[in-house]
């Protein structure tokens, strides 16, 4: 598909700033600064800062100072955020009383310790089979497995080439909720073991 | 912003009333149980705390039984397994202070130091579980714009190909709707950290060494058994071989050793005597999970050390 | 529901404007000022000017000045119609080439095999809510949900009056492609189809 260079993206009222925006209108799901760069013709890194800017602006910074964003304008009722692999609009957490009175089909509910527990394990351990997730809360995951890949929030991954047995992973969708933009962003698991961090043979990284 | 866990961390949302009741359904499982307990009595994860603990360990499981709850074969044996290795650490500290010599001695350090391994592994997990639900509650306050593709960008979709006939849409919907084969109740053996062991094969290492003409003590035929579970169905073995006449066996003393020979009345004896009726074989996966367990609980025994 | 007052509002950053905003950015539905004003508690003309001003700055314009709007900035990608008795936000229409492309880029003409089962199941399980659907199918279905309402093949039917989720059913269209006139013609599932009659255990509640 051949588009525009970006001169003529710049002669359209609000340039490419306005067009990043409007292709933001649209989407469903976090979108990369890849897929909306090659949507538009424009450099990578000049889209990056695009979002940047916006995301700023729509918190009430401006990105105009060389040494960053100065607190400038009220906040919009929307912001921008960077999760998931990618980029999406959200209303403003202030005012979700008054928004989710619109939103028919509202957050689901809230998770089981249960539940909470199992997708820690999996998210930390991914990825992993329902059996050693049961070994490591010390009964059967079975049904909480379900749950949680009823709600999204998992899926099966592949089988352990070994035992044939299914292996599960956290979904984008897991990610989007919880806000972060990849499961290395999760909080560190190794604080909470104890005593474990002074030694030079664990393996930071498998965590 | 997040909340913290609380210092003992145990999960804020752990019933925080000050006398320990046995709510029976306030627990997700034993070590939650465990770590409940223990922070109710405002203890650290030692084997004091552990020993402190049992009795209202075990009179949790006693209150469960009574009130007759369905509950799940897998969590109760989980429940038993712990509650036995609870039982062992206090009985260790209500005896006096020995050496540490024994078989049966290194066998309970190293259940304890098991159960520490988890213990502190499953309180990790549930730390960043309450993390976790910190976040997501937070991130609930956030609605992503999701709307209805606008009309006109609606119209520049490819022509749908949708060529199915009714037959079709109902043959599908039939096998959505049908229930999904139950999956294959996973009956938590894993926590037994239990390979399949074979009572026949068992029996067929006791014939080998036995048929060598030298008795031998119970002790000396179990001390190379690789688990528990090894020495149990070597056990069975011989109560199996001594029914069949394959075997006698002489105790000098009640509690003393038991010795074991050969009985040369029996020639034609061959294993496959023996009943297997014991050990239904774990699924391959159960088995994958006992040892990725164990790969877990490796991960952090270097917490031996500190203890 | 009870709403602050507007006082309250105002406390929040960004306001009454912000709030109104942060509504219009995650409907999908035209919102009149009627039902913004009672959700916020505010007065309706507070309302109307707030959603007055908010459209002339996406246009460029300010809605400082006394005598109306005097251009200003750059317009936004976005902008705020009052369509079919309601306010709604839309990308702007200069960029709809790169809306287009974007929207185009990746689309298959083809429904998936996850698409297809859940439309099957819609199509006997109507109205039905999206949760029921997933419990029944084991995993989230909410973009097929999203695929199937884009390609006009299911619909919003209502809300479910407990659980207030959005219940879906099959569209006219979708009779028209399979053929047949009404949901009445389909194929009768095989009536013993076992364990049919416990599809009810599929709580809802408990997604």
């Amino acid at each position: 598909m051949s588009h525009a260079a970006d001169h003529e993206l710049d002669r359209l009222p609000g340039g490419a700033r306005a067009a990043v925006e409007a292709i933001l209108m649209v989407v469903d799901h976090p979108t990369s600064t890849m897929e909306l760069a090659s949507t538009l013709a424009l450099p990578v890194d000049r889209v990056n800062r695009i979002l940047t800017e916006l995301r700023d602006e729509y918190d009430g910074y401006t990105g105009s100072g060389p040494n960053g964003a100065s607190k400038l304008g009220e906040p919009r009722g929307f912001e921008l955020r960077n999760v998931a692999g990618g980029w999406r609009i959200y209303s403003r957490a202030d005012f979700a009383d008054y928004v989710s009175a619109f939103v028919l089909d509202g957050q689901s509910a809230r998770l089981t310790s249960a539940a909470l527990e199992t997708l820690a394990v999996i998210a930390y351990r991914q990825p992993v089979s329902r059996a050693r997730v049961s070994a490591i809360r010390g009964v059967s995951v079975d049904s909480v497995v379900r749950t949680l890949t009823t709600r999204g929030l998992i899926e099966e991954v592949g089988t352990d080439p070994v035992s044939g047995s299914l292996l599960y992973g956290t979904t984008a969708y897991f990610l989007e909720r919880l806000g972060v933009d990849s499961v290395g962003e999760l909080p560190q698991l190794a604080p909470h073991l104890p005593g474990l961090e002074n030694l030079h043979d664990f393996d930071d990284s498998t965590y | 912003m997040v909340e913290p866990p609380n210092p003992d961390g145990s999960h804020p949302s752990v019933d925080a009333s000050p006398r320990f009741t046995l709510a029976l359904t306030n627990f997700t499982g034993p070590f939650d149980l465990l770590l409940g307990l223990i922070s109710k009595h405002e203890l650290d994860i030692t084997e004091v705390a552990l020993a402190q603990v049992t009795d209202d360990f075990i009179a949790y499981i006693r209150n469960l039984q009574r009130s007759g709850q369905e509950w799940a074969l897998d969590e109760a044996s989980e429940f038993l397994v712990i509650a036995a290795t609870l039982l062992d650490l206090k009985a260790a500290r209500l005896l006096p202070q020995g050496q540490v010599e024994d078989d049966e001695d290194i066998a309970l350090l190293e259940a304890r130091d098991l159960l520490f391994a988890r213990l502190l592994q499953y309180r990790a997990f549930k730390e960043v579980a309450a993390i976790i639900d910190a976040r997501l509650v937070e991130e609930g306050d956030r609605f992503p714009r999701s709307v209805t593709l606008e009309p006109q960008f609606a119209a520049l979709l490819p022509e749908l190909i949708f060529n199915y006939t009714p037959t079709q849409v109902a043959e599908l919907a039939a096998k959505a709707l049908t229930p999904r084969e139950p999956e294959p109740t996973e009956v938590g053996l894993t926590h037994l950290h239990a390979p399949a062991v074979s009572v026949r094969e068992q029996a067929e290492i006791i014939a080998t060494r036995l048929q060598e003409g030298k008795p031998l003590s119970f002790r000396a035929l179990i001390v190379d058994a690789a688990s528990t579970l090894e020495v149990v169905a070597r056990f069975l073995a011989l109560l199996e071989m001594f029914r069949d006449a394959v075997i006698g066996l002489e105790q000098a003393s009640p509690l003393g050793e038991l010795t074991v020979h050969w009985s040369v009345l029996n020639t034609g004896w061959t294993a496959a005597a023996v009943q297997e009726e014991y050990e239904p074989a774990p699924a391959t996966g159960e088995a994958q999970g006992a040892e990725a367990q164990m790969a877990d609980v490796e991960a952090i025994e270097p917490e031996r050390a500190h203890q």
